[in-house]
């Protein structure tokens, strides 16, 4: 099977800064790709360079099994790659449905203008079926609050991604209950048969919905790892380099605090909650 | 019922030969007891002015006093005006068309002819390669002052455009001007907001006397040094009449039906030279002359 | 439209909900305005159809320009160079049709200049976006070149800087009415401002493009991101405002009848500044083109009105800074006092 | 004990928007106050009013037990209130160090200059403790990555912060690491005898570090409650609404997802699940 | 500084470190500005000493007035009335000081022409702030009652719209050395100029109070919430912007000897201009006093260079425009060539 996207030794410099270098990577349809890595690790340039924002420095990008070299976020929107940013792209003083359908206008009528009713219908719509119930579909965007801005940037995503969806943490602003309802997007969206590439740094959302999981480090690829050849706590020691190590670091210092005895134990009390597995 | 005279020229405010114009105005007003109002546009400015015309126009003025620049873009508002039985009087510019437009008659004289006399004086003087500053082209007055300068006196003249709100700007662009060239002999500046700072450029580079300098109308400055002997000449319009005549004429007209037989009044041009200069001295503080 | 209850609002009265639209705010400065000349000058002709007609002549030709320039202001961009763009196109109109100079057919002269304001408007966007410097200096720096060129080539022609002596030719083109004509008593420019402000504002809240222009304007880089061809649509409004002066410039030639090089000239601040009055945000994704008309309405009447009073032309400028800054100061506290809710 | 800070029937509209209604609330110094609730239930609201961003429409505000009134948030800072916002409040095109001191220069000489080495050193330690090692502390933040801005308004907050810290998701961008670290700052604010509001969505952080949870629902209050007479699956619940029928549903689904047949029938039951009241 | 070695960084040659700073851009432009006049003016006196202090004068007037109004845009506001403000100041002090009307000492005039100044600063700033109306359109209008009020003032006072005959004042008055003498061949502005750069300068880079100009330009709203007293900066940064006003006036005045009330006027766009060509963003939060300075120094120079060229004059605002261009235009290919990492 060809994969949908493919990266070969992708590599991506902003001026003096090495962001990528040499990545490899490949989704196949159907495929939760999971992309991992600390802050800073190059997980939303990489995701850059597939939906055409950046152009990669070095290496090739390949789509559907052809290369392709994307001009504009035009283009890879065209061909059915949909992302939604981690700055969520969103226009502020915009109202909800206009930046719903920015870029992508339904169109009505013989001079072809846009449908604002149809426009707030389906945006309305589609915003319930995430959970979000708005007050006005006119409401600017920059009166939402920072979980119902990324809902509405999910939404858009979802409806408009053809082929491959791209979500760059899509869940780190989202309550509980949204969060959820993301992730079963997510799994909605790879039933249908789309390469869905997912960032996040919470291991319980990414060991839930992935199939596979890449992880960066310092703008190189540590690799790629399928669920089945690998573990949780495995994957969860890759995310954060040896978490536990720290944790017991926390400790420690604690101890020589004022109170160590209450201290101590609050520490103890956050190694367990951070390791546990649900 | 007080007679209300609405007065529109191109020259702003702000400008120092208008604002003696103005002057002339305000005091024909007071001396025959008409309400009179000055308008004019921001810059030179035909479109501008055509509409304040129409304005004032629209607001049924007992007479009305405008200047003619340019004919064939204030003809319409003034044909118009007259049509609406208002009489009019024109100043400064439009000598030739007046008569055309059904105008009174009109006080004042070709900025062209006042020009043609500088240059004649000037080769008189013995001038060969003259400047002329122009601080606003584009404006068509200033522009065919510096045009009949050229043709009066049939040699080389430059012109040289400065910009009319920067002194400091002027005097250098004029120091600039006379370095490069050093066989200029003589300066005209077409308004005492460009003679003044050419005075200081002049006297910075020692020309000061070495070259014939006048300039159009008259301030204080110019004329101190004038009767300081720094400059040659000075054309003076006595545009104060330009703004006092008119409105003495449309109230007695306006009252009595009488007017000059003369179609053209000329108030100009007089030259102010360092001999009679002093005499002028006081009336140019007061903003008469 | 949306019958949708919500226990987390505060019903909102119709009213204020009117005066949340951006241009409706604007509407009480106007308002204002006619009311201090109605008293200060009513007795004077500023009532009478007249001084209508008067004003709404000036404000048409800026308002014209202003629906242009404020849809390019939408979009997050300037243009400093639409006044130096009337001027030009103005006398080059005047040349090409002058009986001394062109002699060629209005219709090909407009032709020509429509083309000329085009290649300008369009060489202004690709330079803003292609360097990515700021449209204000590239435009200041145009404003400079096509006043230095309006006047070089002026002279030129006819020596002087000024091309009059159309009336004839003016009079013999039926094209001419299109410009300078009248219809139903109102001069054709009030009718090309009302086409404009009516077009242009459909084509801002009712298509995909309008849509566009707000995303440019709003944040240039989100809209990318989402698709939008940023580059395509601000080199639209570049060329759609170069247009919108050349046809100020069209009927100021034809019914004035002469052009001279300093038309124009300032006109690009007062047309940013109905915008602004008009609730258009500086920096861009936000505003509306019947704002801007009415912010061009109230200049216009400012101008025009003052001269039905009997004020001093020398404080003159004075009072319109005055009436400007109590249009806007009471627009914005309007449309503060209604709209918390908005940014 | 008097709170550190007290709120009495709270409430805030904008405009029409009622974002806070009666709400009250108490912090004591050393004590951990995590703050949850739904997005848009009115959390940020809420920590703007206490850091004089905004202020209340309606009821009072305690400092140490006397009515304040913050004019500005440079008045909360005078008095030891600092704060994360969620938008982070940085600025792009302004310098790591100096968005880092921005509004408390440290000054050196008679003439009370900007002392740049000193902020320089300072900020690379604070951020190096939060462990982020930044390449120069004159890249502007507008290049950091999301998360790693996120820590910059951290290590700033925590460095200012002398009685009260409000950190407004502050987890919700950084890696497993960087988020351990955080929750680490959050114990030891505590252990300094701090009062630390604490807002976020997820429960394993929440229940990790808080004492106290007030949770909000739609602008309201659904009361506060102490760590010892809740439990965490109580508290799950409340902020959820049942996740754990969630990940069920999502498990559920990807099992199914190999059977599409059952895929619809699934999606029915996960959506019954959500709605149904818990 | 910073010994710091980072494997995801490239090394940075010291060269491209130095054309990272907003203001070293420019000088590149300055370079190719002078190159271009010393090649197609040299010989007719571009060279001389004499020029180079014919437009250093012109640079410095200009520059005093960028310096700070570069300040007052990276705090992110405009001020449009700055020129109008020379035009009042320049006339007030002039009628004070005249033997005709006001007969004060120099310096008490010029104190009260200051204190005017930073009355109108103020009045501009709490407007701004107090309305959150954009500064460009409050200081539009103000620009208008400024100019109103100088042409009406000086016309009641003096009933002319010029105040000359100051020469003997300013001969015998001391103080007016300051102003108007020279030293070491240079005069007054020119050291006024590098005074106020390199002051206002350090102010903006090495003091608490440069760092809030930063903030509150950046992002007025960010700084607010992290405790920068925003509304106290930007009023300070329109005061000080009028006082820089006031300076100039009473350069100008003193060393021409006369006060005109167009005086100024234009200045508000050319000194936006400058900054804009030193790296200021006229969206605010970024730029450098020295970058407006040089620009200061790129503008005075094409302005006074071209008079010492043979180009016919018609054409000598294509040049200005011309040369504007490309001097941004290289500005801003170097600064980007070397900066991809900054945005
Ligand atoms: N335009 C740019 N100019 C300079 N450096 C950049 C630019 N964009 C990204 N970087 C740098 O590249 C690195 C990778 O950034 P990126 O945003 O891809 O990280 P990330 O993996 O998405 O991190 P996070 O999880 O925090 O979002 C960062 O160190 C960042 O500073
Ligand atoms: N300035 C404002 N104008 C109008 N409505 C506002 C404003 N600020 C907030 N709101 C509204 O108030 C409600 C509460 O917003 P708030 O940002 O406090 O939510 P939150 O609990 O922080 O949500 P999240 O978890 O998503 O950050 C939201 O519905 C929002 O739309
Ligand atoms: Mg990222
Ligand atoms: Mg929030």
């Amino acid at each position: 099977m060809t994969p949908l996207v493919e990266l070969r030794k992708v590599s991506k410099f902003f001026g003096p800064v090495i962001s990528l270098k040499d990545i490899d990577m490949k989704v196949y349809p159907g495929e939760v790709h999971c992309l991992l890595g600390d802050n800073g690790a190059g997980k939303s340039t990489l995701i850059k360079i597939l939906s055409g924002v950046h152009k990669p420095s070095e290496g090739q990008v390949l789509f559907e099994g052809q290369p392709v070299v994307f001009s504009s976020p035009r283009e890879a929107l065209n061909q059915g790659i949909a992302t939604v940013f981690q700055d969520l792209a969103m226009l502020p003083l915009m109202s909800i449905t206009r930046n719903f359908f920015l870029g992508r206008e339904p169109r009505v009528g013989p001079l072809r203008l846009y449908d604002g009713n149809l426009a707030a219908r389906i945006a309305r719509e589609e915003l319930l079926k995430i959970g979000i119930s708005i007050r006005d579909p006119d409401q600017p965007v920059g009166t939402l609050s920072g979980g119902e801005r990324q809902s509405v940037a999910i939404a858009r995503a979802v409806y408009f991604g053809a082929k491959v969806l791209i979500l760059d943490e899509p869940t780190s602003a989202l309550g509980v209950k949204e969060a959820a309802v993301v992730l079963r997007y997510v799994v909605q969206a790879k039933a249908r048969g789309l390469g869905v590439i997912f960032i996040t740094h919470n291991v319980h959302h990414a060991w839930a919905v992935g199939d596979t999981f890449t992880v960066l480090n310092r703008g190189r690829s540590y690799g790629t790892f399928k669920k089945e050849e690998t573990e949780r706590e495995k994957l969860l020691q890759m995310m954060s380099g040896g978490e536990e190590l720290e944790v017991l670091a926390v400790e420690l210092e604690l101890i020589a605090k004022r109170d160590p005895a209450g201290a101590a134990q609050l520490e103890r009390r956050i190694a367990e909650e951070l390791q546990e597995p649900n | 019922q007080q007679l209300r005279i609405v007065v529109v020229t191109h020259g702003q405010a702000s400008d120092p030969f208008w604002s003696v114009v103005k002057n002339g105005v305000e005091q024909g007003g007071k001396d025959v007891n008409v309400q009179v109002e000055y308008r004019a546009p921001d810059t030179f400015n035909m479109v501008r002015m055509a509409q304040l015309i129409d304005a004032a126009v629209a607001s049924r003025p007992d007479g009305l006093v405008v200047s003619i620049p340019d004919a064939s873009a204030l003809g319409k508002s003034i044909e118009a005006a007259v049509k609406a039985g208002i009489p009019v009087i024109s100043i400064n510019s439009g000598a030739d068309v007046a008569a055309k437009l059904g105008v009174l008659l009109h006080v004042g004289q070709e900025e062209y002819v006042a020009g043609q006399g500088a240059g004649k004086r000037m080769k008189a003087a013995g001038v060969k390669n003259a400047l002329c500053v122009n601080q606003e082209v584009g404006n068509v007055g200033l522009d065919q002052r510096c045009k009949g300068f050229a043709d009066g006196l049939g040699g080389k003249v430059t012109v040289l455009p400065v910009k009319l709100s920067d002194p400091t700007g002027i005097k250098n662009a004029v120091s600039a001007a006379l370095q490069k060239d050093p066989s200029i002999d003589g300066i005209l500046t077409l308004g005492p907001t460009a003679a003044e700072p050419t005075l200081q450029a002049l006297e910075a580079s020692g020309k000061l006397g070495k070259i014939q300098f006048g300039t159009f109308d008259l301030s204080p400055a110019v004329l101190k040094a004038l009767s300081e002997k720094k400059m040659d000449f000075a054309i003076d319009q006595q545009q104060w009449l330009q703004g006092y005549l008119p409105i003495v004429f449309l109230a007695n007209y306006k009252r009595y039906g009488l007017l000059p037989a003369n179609e053209i009044i000329y108030t100009g041009p007089g030259f102010v030279t360092p001999q009679n200069a002093a005499q002028v001295i006081e009336l140019s503080k007061k903003g008469i002359r | 439209m949306v019958a949708h209850k919500d226990e987390r609002l505060h019903p909102l009265s119709p009213w204020k909900r009117l005066l949340l639209r951006p241009e409706l705010g604007s509407i009480a400065g106007l308002i204002v305005v006619f009311l201090f000349f109605a008293i200060m000058a009513g007795n004077t002709g500023f009532l009478t159809w007249l001084s209508v007609r008067n004003y709404l002549e000036v404000a048409a030709q800026l308002g014209i320009l202003a629906a242009a320039v404020a849809l390019l202001m939408i979009g997050g961009e300037f243009d400093l160079s639409v006044g130096s763009m009337i001027g030009i196109a103005g006398t080059l109109i005047a040349v090409l049709i002058h009986p001394d100079y062109g002699h060629l057919p209005l219709g090909v002269a407009i032709l020509i200049a429509l083309l000329f304001a085009m290649g300008v408007g369009f060489f202004n966007g690709w330079l803003v976006l292609r360097t990515g410097l700021p449209s204000f200096i590239v435009t200041l720096a145009m404003m400079f070149i096509l006043a230095g060129a309006n006047i070089g080539f002026t002279k030129m022609v006819t020596n002087l800087t000024i091309v009059s002596g159309l009336g004839d030719v003016v009079a013999k083109s039926s094209l001419a009415h299109l410009f300078a004509g009248s219809l139903l008593g109102l001069p054709a420019s009030v009718w090309w401002w009302l086409g404009v402000t009516i077009v242009l504002s459909l084509v801002l809240l009712r298509t995909p493009f309008g849509n566009w222009v707000f995303g440019a304007g709003g944040d240039a880089n989100a809209a990318r991101n989402v698709g939008v061809p940023v580059f395509r649509v601000k080199i639209t409004l570049f060329m759609l405002t170069a247009i919108a002066a050349t046809v100020v410039a069209a009927i100021q030639t034809l019914s004035i009848g002469s052009a001279n090089v300093l038309n124009g000239q300032g006109k690009e601040l007062e047309a940013v500044a109905a915008s602004v009055i008009g609730g258009c945000l500086l920096t861009g994704g936000y505003g509306s083109v019947i704002g801007a008309s009415i912010g061009s309405l109230i200049l216009g009447m400012v101008q025009q009105g003052i001269v039905y009073t009997n004020i001093d032309t020398d404080w003159y400028k004075v009072l319109v800074g005055g009436m400007i800054l109590g249009a806007v100061i009471l627009n914005n506290y309007l449309r503060k006092r209604s709209m918390e809710v908005r940014r």
